[in-house]
């Protein structure tokens, strides 16, 4: 049992497999993925598209703290070009 | 003009495009699920592809095939600098660009019902047709993002935020290998390459079944268009009034240019369609990326929400009887 | 009637539903995604329609078709009245007004499995049939969730508890506008509507490939009942008797309404599958809302993992072979 | 960075669109959306549905303590009636 | 309003009927899943498997502190023989 | 076979993998959504299985069935040993043991390419072929399995570790219900009982449509092993080299047995596949659980990878030619 942060993403579809790239040059490897994910934020409404444009990914990384801190750094300017949240949470991983 | 109309609405994949639109203004909870929707639209684009490469290879590059081709570009180039003149005034310049793109684009789903319908009046189109649908998907794009770029460069304000703009290369490739693109492009050369025997084995699957899948997307498109009307009121009417008259500005040039190069009625149909439909599938997906500053409730849902519906039911027909009329 | 239940059991779609009993009673790690089982859902709903539509045209309203809708109606107004009756003293009321509803209304997909039946033993039914499917859809909806609103004002508790029940007037839309009602319904006026060319064209996707389709759907039920049956002890000896014994009851009751109206063999037996099967798709979805107080593992577990198999395997064919006898 | 309440709902998906329009009258605009989820509750088995009536969809609202406060309120009679769960937590959100 | 333990899976896909059904012998009834997701961890890349061999499940259990110490005794072993991950952290259930 | 080989690429499913392994290259945002794919997969085998089905009722237990069996058999037994040898002292011996059933087992979209192969150079097969298939899938599972059971045992690692390995009955269980493994088996029972009529009521979804969604599978296919063979490298030079010989050594073997026993020439081909080709469907469905210590990085990539694409677009046509040679 190890404290983590738990840090939680919504963002365009379209642009994980970048942002995944980026956190992986950070070091930052693991993540969970949920594909098909619809809401609504300041750019309005988001999902069952057919296209699948205007859809968004959730995703979710359990990490240290430092590394939670440079998540964040990497996000923000991402969230803020092309949209999306990113919450940071406390729990605790259950090393095996 | 009439009764083409009124086969048109008795055809039954666009008589399902309204009980989708229906059903959504009831607010049922029908909902056709997304993966499968998806799986549709890919449908739709490799079927449309497949046999346009094997009419392709079919008929050989003919003089019609050229004359197409060559109307196409220039619509192409044509249209997308006239929206944005037009809108520049109006809307700010990043969305007069992605407006400009929209229309300067093609909708491939039109586009099919468009080539149904040419057919059932016995009026078939050439397949260099859906050469000139693949040739005119992206130049408006292009165009559009160089003008979003002169205008970010050329404003102050933009400097002043640090925002760094998507680089001119990496705005090219989402464009080149945007997957709906792609597909289109590789389905094509595909059937070209196939041949008669590889026409013959996808012919239930491309064919048979192809009407019942159009009208099962048209539902689900039925049902997209009734969500995204609740939210029409947001782009106000000049801009409703745009999506409903650039259809028929641009269908009449391209009634022109292609009645001046003696296009057949099937053929001139047919880019007309192209002229006057707005891309909702490629279009967003590169200037979502690539002009970020744009807003999607207003490009979108000009040409979700009021072209294509207007396109099928009333553009369509009437472009085919102008058609008519002009070589008939 | 052993030829019959034979060749029944050796139609692939009955096969696949075994394979999907078999495979899901060893827990096989065998899946059908759920967006695809939503999509065969929808597209057996609007082929279905569609095809009714199309026949219904093409055979115009007969004085059978007449008789039929009579006898339909009579039916969706005894057998839930019927059911309340006997099940009133045994479970609670609304539980008595939900099953009421269930087998008052009617289940699509073994109306689709007799259709084929009987088309299969050379005895088809008439169009009209899919109008006696839609129509009986509804009524029994209605009545529960007006027992169930009368049970509810009659009980101190429930006044008590503060609870405000749904208002009637969104019970009624809730059931109006059920996407899986609306989509038959569409679908019957788009059939009816398109014309020959519409029916030729749409063909190989509504009638090409709806066995295979049905097949795969009946796996998906197979796979599905059996999950259902894990819980089916809960429901109770007395309501496993009722669903086993109702279907043969409200059958018989149709069989002779049937009789006495002078229908056709096919008529006959698709009009005591519609009397004896149970819905498993419209009532949970307006019932789930009308009446929150029943418990699906009821009603719902009764429709899909006793009444439904046991039409598929016993019934079908007993119907059919009683028609044979009595009008044969 | 901003504390904020990360409000989950687990609730039947019939009653999503309701659900929302609710939200929307209370000034709570912006959540994220999950369907197709299962599980099991008081009310039994839900989800892998074929007809989608028994299906459940997983909502996420994050948001200032005193609208978590109002949403807990909206959602209170829905989950008692139709069924769901609601869960409250703590998230710094990452302002950008 | 009563303090639970938010305790959440990510598992092998094929795992989850058999976790599922190790829960329910605990005593442990009630949970939410989501399918079909994707990720990243010790065992590489995971998801988006035509095939559905290699995909995850997340699954939610929210539940009394005790319990969740029963959960987490339970899985362990399987994260370690068969991978995924377990994090737990602590929300407040609004009771209906 | 140089002829072979160009017909073989010119086939439009074979050129949708091609369109999907480019798509995947340029890194496109196109993607089948998951479902959907997961649904052709089941469709394929469903398909393949009742087709087969049917094949041998038609055809009855043949001598050359017989023969055909025989050898499916002996393959089974032999591959997984002579892999497992080869492979002990390169790598892990539980990575031996995953990859030894890999290629002891068999692809059955490979099977599928290679049946329509075959069908359009006029050497069709026969329908014990599809038996002959299903027979090869387990074996090798097993002998894996018994083969990790037997280096965990002798290993004090393990017993050190404390780690409980699956017993041996959960393990059969596992392969004996895997999906994929029953969807193919059930289909061919049914195939086999539903008769003639089953049969052609059947046909439009398991034979018309079917080269259509062949070629979107393949499709998908093609962005899949794009993907994987971005992780190519951590496989290592010599595994990249056993999963190119290894088809043709297995496929040499296949083709002297078949030789020996007199078989046709589409019989000996589709012999020599089963023998080549490597699965990438139940093998790591089961082996995930039976042998956890082996790493799928390995085993699927090699499968997935390098086989399948040098089977579908080399290895096909060239055992058909050294078929023709050998025996036409
Ligand atoms: N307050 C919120 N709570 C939950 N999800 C949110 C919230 N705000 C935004 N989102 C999600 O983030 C996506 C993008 O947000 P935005 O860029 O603000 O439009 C939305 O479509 C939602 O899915
Ligand atoms: N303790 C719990 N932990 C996680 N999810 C739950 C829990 N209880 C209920 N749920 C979810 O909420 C849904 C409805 O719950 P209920 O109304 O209690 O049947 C269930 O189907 C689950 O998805
Ligand atoms: N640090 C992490 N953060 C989020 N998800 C993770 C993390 N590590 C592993 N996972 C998820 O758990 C799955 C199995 O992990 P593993 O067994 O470590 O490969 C991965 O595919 C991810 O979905
Ligand atoms: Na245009
Ligand atoms: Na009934
Ligand atoms: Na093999």
């Amino acid at each position: 049992m190890r404290p983590v942060k738990r840090v939680e993403l919504v963002v365009p579809a379209p642009e994980v497999t970048a942002l995944l790239a980026d956190l992986e040059a950070l070091g930052i490897h693991d993540y969970t993925a949920v594909k098909g994910v619809s809401g609504r934020g300041s750019r309005g409404q988001r999902g069952d598209d057919p296209f699948g444009t205007f859809d968004n990914t959730y995703v979710l990384i359990a990490c240290e703290p430092e590394e939670a801190e440079r998540v964040v750094m990497l996000v923000r300017p991402l969230l803020s070009k092309r949209g999306g949240i990113c919450l940071v949470s406390d729990a605790v991983w259950v090393r095996h | 003009m009439n009764t083409d109309a009124l086969q048109n609405l008795a055809d039954p994949a666009v008589l399902f495009f309204f009980l989708g639109l229906f059903v959504g203004f009831v607010r049922s909870n029908l909902e056709i699920p997304a993966p499968v929707a998806k799986f549709l639209s890919l449908y739709l684009l490799l079927s449309l592809g497949f046999k346009g490469g094997q009419a392709m290879r079919e008929a050989g590059f003919t003089a019609d095939g050229v004359k197409v081709l060559s109307a196409a570009i220039v619509l192409a180039l044509t249209i997308p600098v006239l929206a944005f003149v037009v809108l520049r005034r109006r809307v700010s310049p990043y969305d007069a660009a992605a407006i400009a793109a929209t229309y300067g684009s093609v909708s491939a789903v039109t586009f099919l019902a468009a080539s149904q319908f040419v057919t059932d009046q016995g009026t078939p189109a050439g397949g260099y047709l859906t050469v000139a649908l693949v040739l005119m998907e992206s130049p408006a794009i292009v165009m559009a993002v160089v003008l979003a770029t002169w205008v970010r460069t050329s404003d102050p304000a933009t400097a002043a935020s640090g925002g760094v703009p998507p680089s001119p290369r990496s705005v090219i490739g989402h464009a080149l290998t945007d997957g709906a693109n792609l597909l289109l492009i590789g389905s094509l050369v595909v059937g070209y390459i196939s041949g008669a025997d590889g026409g013959t084995a996808m012919n239930p699957f491309v064919d048979g079944i192809f009407k019942g899948l159009l009208a099962f997307f048209l539902l689900e498109m039925g049902l997209l268009v009734a969500r995204q009307l609740r939210e029409v009121r947001d782009i106000g009417p000049f801009l409703i009034v745009f999506a409903l008259v650039t259809p028929l500005v641009d269908a009449a040039l391209a009634l022109g240019i292609g009645t001046a190069l003696g296009l057949s009625v099937g053929d001139l149909t047919l880019l007309a369609v192209l002229g006057a439909s707005g891309s909702y599938i490629v279009v967003p997906a590169v200037v979502r990326f690539a002009i970020p500053e744009a807003r999607p409730s207003r490009y979108l849902t000009m040409a979700l929400a009021v072209t294509f519906p207007f396109n099928i039911v009333v553009g369509i027909p009437l472009y085919h009887a102008a058609a008519e009329r002009l070589v008939g």
